[in-house]
């Protein structure tokens, strides 16, 4: 994952923690009692939400190399 | 375009943006007319469209209300904040729009900073200059209160974002071989900025310069609060004419009128460079 | 040519930013000191009385003129931020008691004590302006400078026209004449409405002619007027144990009366005017009277008997007498660095000679000997003409000892604002005037953070506001409501 | 040609002989392109980050500035607790949505209509654009003040040329069902000519020469717009979409000078809210919380629009540097 991706998915992930955590204290707060409860599920979606980003970047960086690698192997003739 | 005959149609296109400009128009007609009305023809009803027109308003505006000093501060405030703001404005963005350091993310960053609203960053502004100007370097460039420097700072900085996004799309659609030719001939980088990019930039740059400056210069809500008399803006001015007595609006609406036409003068001078933009076709092929 | 200006620019901009400061020269024993005030409020006045105090003291004195409606913001702000920017703070009494209790203001009574009695003549001050707009827990913070103290104007021409009286009183069962109680204000608004077409004393009237006018703009008027209502019934904004009484039968049956029974009679436009459109609609000859209006207009009111043929301008107290009593104060601010100037000048602002000056300029003065002065009023009858009344109007507030509970909580700035934007919703129809109560009591609550602290203290511990029944009858023979006939009998 | 190609033309001839690789370069592009944002980035970064630092660390705080107690303690999450389940809060935001999406849409297709019969202009064309900024260059302040009395149901001059037309008088201002609207056709008169003047830029920068081409295809005009005009123009527009979004959602002066919110709450946006409780109210912990999530529903909005937008300029400066 190149830093731009990252940067990029950090800041979604931070805005998707924030979200959660604004629904938490609008709807949830009241009947789901505590407030550290609801910062945490926050904070957890956050994360969860970024390393599914950078696992699939891996991956998708693993294809890439591979493609890379057997378009390497096609004779030059053929392209 | 050259090829156009005079024909119906566009005396109708000419007919049409005369409506245009008359509906548009009407309120600065309304107000320069009332600018010339003495108080007992301002609120009648009906309302009067002809009467004796008096200098009174004008009179009492520079003579009672200090306007001269008004106008000599913005002009300063909205001058040096857009001089800075297209300086700065101009290299950053043609630096994004050429190899947009960041990926863009610098360039949404800057973006958002124009998104706070101001009532919420006002206090913060109001401690930083206060601070600001007890310190040495602070009162050597008139950044405290009551200062011109706090509102250039404050103006550059909330158009800076609005400028380096409004030049970008001007920059980015100069074509790449323009300036590789340019390098070609030996210019440096800084060269062909100044030489080939900036003059074809023109139209984006004088667009961006008319906005910036108008911004600048009827902002309320920062000169309000960062000033109190000495830096005083017009806009400001203005407003204190809304009085226990009553708004004046005589004096009111001659000040509005004072405050506008600079602004005609620099629309007038500037809209000659946004016509550079039709050169610009013939260079792109 | 782009190159060339900016280029130029550049320079421009280097040369404006690097030139060193002017170093601006100061004598040592050179005070300034810097008074925030309402601008164009007699601002020439203003700063004439300055130039003549800076010739005989010595102490120059700043004037930093700011749209009332910015005033508070302004002054709280450069407060909070303790940047000592402002000597003289100017204030409405609405916010006396949060300037006061913030600390922003300099508790004067130890100047008072060692300034010459003349000067500050402290006596001379209507009780009713120095309770609400000087005291605050039993301390001074400051001086009453022009009062606003609101009355009735009406147009006594056609109120004296004799067909009309006939037929109002065939209509209402009692006399024409100046309204005593908000019912018969109502009823006199509804009389006068006249559609085009219809006689008005005699002639037939052209355009739409209206019954009263209101000033129900969201601006902090229309709470002054609807304020006035409730409180001439005696019913109050805040009760006496610091719960909002704004629900209260009595108060809603006040806004009601507002909302259904004097708007319907009032230009259309009154939904959107402010005072000086009210002003400029008796100038125009579109209305008959407005009640609970600032008595100090009355020079511009007054305007009226040269545009509108045969028009003439009375006032009167407000239905019932007890209006929004108070005027702006003048007190020195506790981050100033001069207090002692600062006093003195306030208090010779406030004292007796700068006050002559002042209302002999149309200022509604604060001090008694002036608004009982007939001579002076006997010279300036278009600028004074309204003293005889205020007078009236500010001795029977003091004798009542009747007094908002409002004014002495001091969350009153922030309540101020609440009720500007609620009464505005009752009166455009926004809300109904039960809903808009509703939340203007939430509001209330909100901004007290529960029960409103009252610190009346000045007036005794268990001071409960009663209403006192105005003594019309005294007024009336005084001729106080018609300024030649005031004159007149102060010859006999 | 203009005269700075001209120049341009003459200087390269000048150094004809000189025609050689490219001077080598001190510093690398990517330095070259940081050292031209850093004195807009430093600015930037300094006068925004720490206002935007303060309302943070204020929000998490008890903050009443005209009580004694002034910024006080932390009390977490409370503040934004109490804006979330604030009614008038999400009523204000309400009406700040209608007037954008309404007052938004209006100026961008009048706006984007008249730049182009502008464009098409014969005569003229100079003054008129020159003209039409007026509106833009009248504080608006001294301007809504102005409008407030040509509002006026009494006095106003609209209700005098409405009655002319036959249309009964109005209350522009004071009537609740009406008040919004009106403050919405000032914000288009205001603000039209801003997108006209951008719009109009941006058509002088087109190219011509695929226009030439379609006009010798011969094709319709209607075609010519779909499949040239407007899909160049799109980063303009879009631009000037998001500019103006921005700006409309952050209207603060239009509503002061007019209406101050009124009549009732009828026009009380969001920012006249934010300002009511920052400034009259003087409750920054609260005025900071409801700045704050204002910021992030604007992040947030202005991040999903420009998305594709950034990913295109993005690549396109990739494929122009390669």
């Amino acid at each position: 994952m190149s830093l731009s991706q990252a940067w990029d998915r950090m800041f979604w992930s931070v805005m998707i923690t924030i979200f959660v955590g604004l629904l938490w204290m609008k709807f949830l707060q009241e009947t789901a009692a505590c407030e550290s409860i609801g910062l945490v599920v926050a904070i957890s979606v956050g994360i969860a939400f970024f390393s599914s980003g950078w696992y699939q970047a891996n991956r998708q960086k693993k294809r890439d190399s591979q493609t890379a690698s057997d378009a390497a192997q096609i004779p030059e003739d053929l392209l | 375009m050259e090829t156009q005959r005079i024909s119906f149609g566009l005396f109708f296109r000419h007919f049409l943006i005369l409506i245009i400009l008359i509906v548009f128009l009407f309120p600065i007609y309304w107000m320069i007319t009332t600018s010339f009305k003495s108080s007992e023809d301002i609120l009648t009803r009906p309302p009067k469209f002809v009467f004796e027109p008096t200098l009174d308003n004008y009179r009492f505006a520079f003579e009672e209300a200090d306007f001269t000093k008004f106008i000599r501060n913005t002009i300063i405030v909205a001058g040096l904040s857009t001089i800075l703001v297209v300086t700065f404005g101009s290299i950053a963005s043609y630096s994004f729009a050429r190899w947009n350091p960041g990926d863009g993310h610098i360039m949404f960053f800057i973006l958002t900073t124009r998104m706070m609203p101001a009532i919420a960053v006002i206090m913060p502004f109001f401690l930083i200059f206060r601070d600001l100007g007890k310190t040495d370097i602070g009162n050597r460039f008139y950044l405290g209160l009551d200062q011109p420097g706090a509102l250039v700072v404050a103006y550059t900085v909330f158009n800076l974002p609005f400028a380096i996004w409004l030049m970008h799309s001007f920059f980015q659609d100069i074509p790449m071989e323009l300036e590789d030719s340019a390098r070609l001939d030996g210019y440096s980088r800084l060269q062909v900025f100044f030489r080939v990019v900036l003059p074809l930039a023109a139209p984006g740059i004088a667009v961006t310069a008319i906005f910036s400056l108008l911004f600048a210069w009827n902002e309320f809500l920062f000169a309000f609060v960062l000033t109190r008399d000495d830096a005083r803006t017009i806009t400001v001015g203005v407003s204190s004419f809304q009085t226990q007595q009553g708004i004046l609006w005589g004096p009111l609406t001659a000040a509005a009128v004072v405050c506008v036409v600079p602004m005609l003068v620099v629309a007038l001078f500037l809209q000659r460079y946004m016509v550079r933009g039709l050169t610009f076709g013939a260079v792109r092929g | 040519m782009i190159r060339k200006l900016a280029i130029l620019a550049l320079v421009f901009a280097l040369a404006l930013v690097i030139a060193p400061r002017p170093v601006t020269p100061a004598k040592a024993q050179d005070v300034t000191i810097t008074w925030a005030t309402i601008a164009g409020f007699y601002t020439d006045w203003a700063e004439e009385v300055a130039r003549q105090y800076e010739e005989s003291t010595g102490v120059n004195v700043e004037i930093i003129d700011i749209d009332f409606p910015s005033l508070y913001e302004n002054q709280v702000l450069e407060a909070v931020a303790d940047t000592g920017a402002y000597d003289i703070l100017t204030y409405d009494v609405g916010w006396k008691a949060e300037f006061s209790e913030s600390g922003y203001l300099l508790p004067l009574d130890d100047y008072i004590a060692n300034a010459d009695p003349a000067v500050i003549a402290f006596d001379d001050i209507s009780p009713a302006l120095t309770e609400t707009t000087s005291k605050w827990r039993g301390k001074t913070f400051g001086l009453p400078y022009y009062t606003f103290t609101m009355g009735y104007f009406y147009r006594c021409d056609l109120f004296e026209n004799p067909d009309e009286m006939v037929a109002f009183e065939a209509e209402y069962g009692y006399p024409l004449g100046i309204p005593q109680t908000y019912e018969q204000l109502a009823d006199i608004a509804e009389f006068f409405r006249r559609e085009p077409g219809e006689t008005l004393a005699g002639k037939t009237v052209e355009a739409d002619f209206y019954g009263i006018g209101l000033m129900a703009a969201r601006a902090p008027h229309v709470q002054d007027e609807i304020n006035s209502i409730a409180w001439s019934w005696g019913y109050k904004v805040i009760e006496d144990d610091g719960t909002p009484g704004v629900t209260s039968e009595g108060f809603l049956k006040a806004v009601n009366l507002y909302v259904n029974e004097l708007l319907p009679y009032a230009p259309p436009g009154a939904t959107s005017s402010a005072f000086d459109q009210v002003v400029a609609q008796m100038r125009q000859g579109l209305i008959a009277q407005t009640a609970a209006f600032y008595l100090d207009q009355y020079p511009n009111m007054v305007k009226t008997e040269e545009e509108v043929e045969g028009a003439r301008i009375c006032t009167a107290p407000a239905p019932g007498a007890h209006t929004w009593v108070g005027a702006f104060g003048l007190g020195v601010s506790s981050d100033s660095e001069h207090p002692q100037e600062a006093f003195d000048f306030v208090a010779w602002l406030a004292g007796p000679e700068a006050q002559r000056a002042f209302a002999a300029g149309g200022g509604s003065t604060s001090r008694v000997s002036i608004l009982t002065d007939a001579a002076f009023i006997a010279e300036h009858p278009l600028t004074a003409g309204h003293y005889p009344t205020l007078q009236f109007v500010l001795d029977h507030t003091a004798k009542s000892n009747f007094y908002p509970n409002y004014l002495f909580v001091p969350q009153g700035g922030k309540i101020y604002d609440e009720m500007t934007t609620w009464y505005s919703a009752a009166a455009s129809g926004d809300e109904s005037p039960e809903g808009a109560m509703e939340k203007m009591a939430e509001a209330i609550e909100r901004q007290c953070d529960g029960l409103c602290e009252i610190a009346n203290d000045a007036l005794g511990e268990n001071y409960t506001p009663v209403p006192m029944p105005f003594d019309y009858e005294t007024f009336l023979a005084s001729g106080a409501y018609d300024i030649d006939v005031w004159i007149a009998n102060q010859g006999n | 040609m203009s005269t700075n190609s001209a120049v341009y033309q003459a200087d390269s001839d000048l150094k004809q002989t000189a025609r050689a690789a490219p001077k080598k370069q001190l510093i690398s592009d990517t330095v070259y392109s940081v050292l031209l944002i850093a004195p807009a980035l430093v600015l930037i970064l300094f006068f925004a980050l720490i206002p935007l630092g303060y309302a943070i660390n204020v929000s998490f705080r008890f903050a009443d500035l005209t009580s004694p107690r002034g910024v006080d303690n932390y009390v977490g999450l409370e503040n934004y607790h109490f804006v979330l389940n604030d009614d008038f809060f999400w009523e204000a935001a309400q009406r700040t949505l209608f007037f954008a999406v309404i007052a938004v849409a209006v100026e961008m297709i009048a706006g984007v209509a008249i730049a182009f019969l502008l464009h098409e202009m014969r005569w003229f064309k100079g003054i008129t654009r020159s003209l039409i900024i007026l509106p833009l260059a009248a504080s608006p302040v001294a301007v809504g003040l102005i409008w407030r009395n040509m509002y006026h149901p009494d006095f106003g001059v609209y209700n005098y040329l409405v009655s002319l037309l036959g249309i009964s008088e109005q209350n522009w201002l004071g009537d609740p069902d009406l008040a919004m609207y009106s403050v919405i056709i000032f914000d288009v008169w205001q603000w039209t000519p801003f997108v006209i003047l951008i719009t109009l830029a941006g058509l002088q920068a087109l190219p011509k020469e695929p226009f030439e081409a379609a006009q010798l295809d011969g094709a319709s005009t209607w075609r010519v717009l779909r499949t040239l005009t407007f899909p160049m123009l799109t980063p303009v527009l879009t631009l000037v979409f998001v500019l103006r979004t921005i700006d409309a959602i952050r209207l603060y002066d239009a509503v002061f000078s007019l209406t101050s919110g009124g009549p009732g709450t009828t026009t009380e946006v969001l920012t006249y809210y934010l300002y009511r409780t920052g400034l009259r109210f003087f409750r920054m912990d609260r005025a900071s919380a409801m700045a704050l999530l204002f910021l992030y529903v604007t992040v947030v909005f202005t991040g999903l629009v420009m998305r594709r937008f950034m990913r295109n300029i993005a690549a396109r400066t990739r494929q122009m540097a390669s």
